[in-house]
């Protein structure tokens, strides 16, 4: 019991929940902060694009959101591996905690690409493999979302949720790889690092919106993890000393 | 006599909420359906529109039919449907209760949807007005017949599948002026005969399958 | 330094003006709402356990 | 009141019984006797119409149960080998439920009462699909705790119960006796049950 | 070590011939969505050989993925499962058994019938055979990826809704490779490319699948 | 040869028990004892390994169970609430593939003479879902007629059973015993089992 206590340490709620506490507002400012740099940067720095004309100026929120919709779902079956392979009670709080905002980004990215695709190809929607694959990881994530809501034994949800987040996670390199497994009418990838084709500018207000839609990801995620934190624990001391210290 | 249409409305409304899977997810395999088949066919625009009417009709029968077989077999299985049957009211009413929660569960969400999934397809305003209106017209109708497929097929272990076979024939009108309507009006001809014929299904499948079924559903008791 | 040149440009966005702030509109929506939301669920959870606390202790003394 | 005259049963090919016959009146418990598979069960399903007979006439108050209908039905009260509850609904909503679609009136206040009874007490609350066994069993009694209608009919009701919960039922049941309802039941446990006229019928 | 997956697959063969109406409905059920098609959209023969491969397959598709909820909801309900789960073999091929009768069951039928279907859209004869393979190389697959979720949700409520959501966007890539090895020969770019893609995922979810399903239905016995 | 130490079984948010320990040698029969609700299903899932105990340790021939996987599984037989036979098979075609799944070799003619046993002769050949709740528990309980393997887990098995039927499970479960077998039941029904020793546990 002990021993499992070290090794688990950090995973365990009792030392995550107020470290997670702790850094929510330093996420949550650096969010901020990159986001009025990357908004200055785009929306005010930057010239027009010669071809796209000033709706091209979408990017800066379709990219970090598309990439963040990718990446949060490696996140999850990341966490998904270790909760399956080592049983840490963290790891099913983690992935229930991530997947509304991951979804919500996946909808962003086709909010925003919708929105683009009006005026650049004269549709709101086209069923390339891009586009098409970005609607099936918004899936990926509700069905997720709703298994998890379906089973009520919160362990078992874990366990159910990590191996439909295994084995759905073949799709992110499928979305990725897709510009360039089929040609279609989306763009292929600009950002490259050892050559760029966009402008400087462009280039790095997009970077910096993405570190912002990065830290506001972490920021909501630690918010809502704490409080799964409680409702989960609640019968545990730690939690149960939060409850009647009084805590805002 | 409406009291128990209402009782059984609420009851099955709160075990839906209950589940809230059930809501969204016959919602969901709406428009996952409806979006297989671009991927299927291809991406051409022109191509899609064509279809849209039909692959939207398709779809929306198919979850319909998905969730019927639910619609009697949860309480029979736990023994509710034989407490029903024994209650003082004429079972057809009981019935007459559960279709109706049966379209506000899984008909009003596709209703609702339609249009968005509509605008995908590239539908024009005009066209996906009328789809919208024989969605909601032609619903009822498929919830109301899908309850006969679904008590005679109840407590048969070929299930599922066996109730598709029953079902669907008797959907293909529907089907048909319901994709006729959408059609009618993109060619400029108008749909409004279609949605009548559409109106009139409905209203004869309402007052003519909860009684149809509660006779079904007697023979599966015995 | 700043590209625009005055700030009616700006808001017409080159005549994308609509696509541009609907998504810009729309995300900004998304990212204050989901705070907001969760901030409010944190709430109600804590004043539920508290309350389940209470109840708990109150049935173990009786 | 319950009248029964040369009941003939027919199940696949096999004759399960022929020539059965009684008369209950008020007060009066009819116990069914018989080996597994004597057809008691469809002897009960029978007698509450759901199951039409291959011959003879079961009659409520002078009337063919058939005829009689809505009425009959209005006076009985079954409790079968399923337990007729929603896994998804806790046992106060499925009391709650029950009583509507019964077209009775049932307080909540009434409703917890009986819960308490059948000592679910502090799982009014649980989704019935959580309960054990005999938890779940004793939602599905409850129901009899409030019902005041004169027929009950009830296929194995002690299944899955532990003892002090059969004493309570028979109890019950015996209350419901005295009060002039009658009872029809079947059991393979020994179960003694206070009243006043017990007939018996042994179907071989 | 193998005398398990085949006395499974004898087992579920036998239960399927028992009560028939699974097997004849599977495959009335693909016929009768195909046929639906032409139906809703109207009968112009170049516009349906456009569509004749993206319809089949999603047909194909929803044909599976109805009998799927029963592949183990059936052993569940009446215990079955749980002594499976506690025989001395590896729960593994227990699965594997059953994935196999299943394709048995609702794949091969598939298989045997689309040819005949694909006739009826005006395909050539090259492409039918392109047709066939593909299906018959595709639909292990789709019973093997909708075995893992039958096990997910097993014993959920949500039932067979849920579950649609959760396979359907993993049966996606076999949808596209499927369609397209016929698009691909019918426009003449030879379809042995996606033909090779679909045997390595059937291939791949023949391996994977059964554990990753066994991993779930313990999760569900719990 | 099974012992348990220290099992704690959460549901829920409920604590069921906690601290439970036994030690079971050969010809020894456990007696599981508690009301409605008080665990008996659930530790019983537990000693067979398909829920996991929250704390403690199940060890069988001094292994773990989790360890010894498909030899403790080899060495079990599991019968529990729900009867494990298929609707649509005889009783016959049941038996014969219920014992081809588990590894065992059972001629026809065994296999008939434990439907004897049970009381079924005659219903052979009839599809499971025409019998009646009692004869489906036969079947189920035919599979114990054959059954040599060290460790019977049995939950409520009396259930629906008539008297003759109840007293023959009795016997075959002291011979079980008496061949040297080990035993975990539970039961609310008084049932005699002429057994060597008999340990009771109480769960509340
Ligand atoms: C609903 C429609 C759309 C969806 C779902 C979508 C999806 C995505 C995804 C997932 C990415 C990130 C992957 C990557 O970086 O390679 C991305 C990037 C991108 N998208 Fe879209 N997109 C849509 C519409 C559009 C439209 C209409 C345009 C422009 C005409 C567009 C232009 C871009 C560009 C330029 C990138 C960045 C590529 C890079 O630099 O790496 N997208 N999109
Ligand atoms: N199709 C059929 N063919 C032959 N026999 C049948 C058929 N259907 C039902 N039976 C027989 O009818 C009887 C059903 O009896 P029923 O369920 O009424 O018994 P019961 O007295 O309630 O038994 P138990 O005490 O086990 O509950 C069984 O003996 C069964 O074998
Ligand atoms: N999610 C949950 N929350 C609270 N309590 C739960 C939950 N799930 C199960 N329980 C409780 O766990 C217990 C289950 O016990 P179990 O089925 O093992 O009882 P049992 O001793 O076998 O009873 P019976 O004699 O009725 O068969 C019940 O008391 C039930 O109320
Ligand atoms: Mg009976
Ligand atoms: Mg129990």
């Amino acid at each position: 019991m002990t021993r499992r206590f070290n090794l688990y340490h950090f995973a365990s709620p009792a030392t995550f929940y107020p470290l997670a506490g702790a850094l929510i507002p330093w996420f949550a400012a650096a969010s901020v902060l990159f986001g009025l740099a990357g908004l200055y940067l785009g929306m005010l720095v930057a010239p027009t694009d010669f071809q796209q004309g000033e709706g091209y100026r979408i990017i800066f929120i379709h990219v970090p959101a598309s990439w963040m919709s990718m990446f949060i779902y490696l996140v999850m079956a990341f966490w998904a591996a270790i909760g399956l392979a080592f049983n840490t009670r963290l790891s099913g709080m983690m992935t229930q905690a991530l997947a509304p905002t991951g979804a919500l980004m996946a909808f962003l990215s086709l909010w925003t690409g919708a929105l683009w695709g009006k005026p650049m190809w004269g549709t709101w929607w086209v069923w390339d493999a891009r586009l098409t694959s970005e609607l099936i990881l918004l899936f990926l994530y509700i069905g997720y979302m709703a298994l998890v809501a379906a089973i009520d034994d919160p362990r078992r949800a874990d366990k159910a949720g990590g191996l439909l987040l295994l084995v759905g996670v073949v799709n992110v390199p499928i979305i990725y790889f897709s510009v360039k497994w089929w040609n279609t009418l989306h763009q292929g990838s600009s950002v490259n690092l050892t050559k760029s084709s966009m402008a400087e500018t462009m280039l790095w207000g997009m970077l910096l919106m993405a570190m912002c839609f990065w830290m506001y990801a972490i920021a909501v995620a630690f918010a809502r993890v704490r409080t799964i934190m409680l409702e989960r624990e609640r019968h545990t001391d730690w939690v149960k000393a939060i409850l009647a210290g009084g805590e805002k | 006599m409406l009291g128990v249409v209402t009782a059984v409305i609420a009851r099955d409304l709160k075990l839906a909420m209950r589940r809230q899977a059930d809501i969204v997810s016959a919602l969901f395999f709406f428009i996952i359906v409806v979006s297989l088949f671009p991927l299927g066919i291809g991406p051409e625009p022109d191509l899609l529109r064509k279809l849209a009417p039909g692959v939207l009709w398709v779809a929306a029968l198919l979850a319909t039919m998905l969730s019927l077989p639910r619609l009697f077999a949860d309480d029979h299985r736990d023994g509710t449907l034989e407490q029903l049957a024994l209650s003082p009211h004429p079972l057809g009413l009981v019935v007459t209760g559960k279709v109706i929660a049966h379209w506000l569960v899984s008909g009003l969400p596709l209703t609702l949807i339609a249009p968005v999934l509509g605008i995908q397809f590239d539908l024009s305003t005009e066209a996906l007005l009328v789809l919208t209106g024989a969605i909601l017209l032609g619903t009822p109708a498929l919830s109301g017949i899908g309850a006969i497929g679904a008590a005679l097929t109840l407590g048969l272990r070929g299930g599922g599948v066996l109730l598709s076979l029953l079902v669907l024939p008797l959907y293909i009108p529907v089907l048909i002026f319901g994709a006729g309507a959408v059609d009618a009006t993109v060619s400029g001809l108008g749909g409004e005969g279609h949605l009548s014929l559409l109106g009139a299904m409905t209203f004869a499948s309402l007052g003519f399958a909860p009684w149809a079924s509660a006779a079904a559903l007697k023979i599966a008791l015995e | 330094m700043i590209y625009w040149n005055s700030f009616s440009d700006f808001l017409h966005m080159g005549g994308y003006g609509l696509y541009v702030w609907g998504s810009f509109g729309v995300t900004a929506a998304v990212m204050t709402i989901e705070p907001i939301l969760v901030a409010r669920n944190r709430k109600a959870t804590l004043s539920r356990l508290k309350r389940q606390m209470r109840a708990e202790a109150r049935n173990t003394a009786e | 009141m319950l009248e029964a005259d040369n009941l003939e049963c027919v199940r696949g090919e096999r004759r399960l019984f022929a020539g059965i016959g009684f008369k209950l009146g008020p007060g009066e418990l009819l116990y069914l006797k018989g080996r597994n598979g004597a057809g008691k069960t469809s002897l009960l399903r029978m007698l509450i119409g759901l199951l039409p007979p291959e011959a003879g006439e079961i009659r409520w108050k002078g009337e063919p149960i058939k005829a009689a209908g809505e009425i009959f039905r209005a006076d009985l009260c079954y409790l079968g080998h399923l337990n007729a509850i929603k896994e998804e609904l806790t046992p106060l909503e499925n009391l709650m439920v029950a009583a509507r679609l019964a077209d009775e009136t049932l307080s909540e206040d009434d409703a917890l009462d009986a819960l308490e009874q059948v000592g679910l007490a502090g799982r009014e609350d649980l989704a019935c699909k959580y309960l054990s066994q005999g938890q779940k069993r004793r939602v599905a009694l409850a129901r009899l705790v409030q019902e005041r209608r004169p027929l009950w009919v009830l296929d194995e009701p002690f299944v899955a119960l532990d003892v002090a919960a059969v004493d309570w039922l028979a109890q019950l049941i015996s209350a419901h006796l005295q009060r002039g309802g009658l009872a029809v039941m079947t059991t393979h446990q020994p179960v003694d049950i206070p009243a006043g006229t017990v007939r018996e019928l042994g179907l071989s």
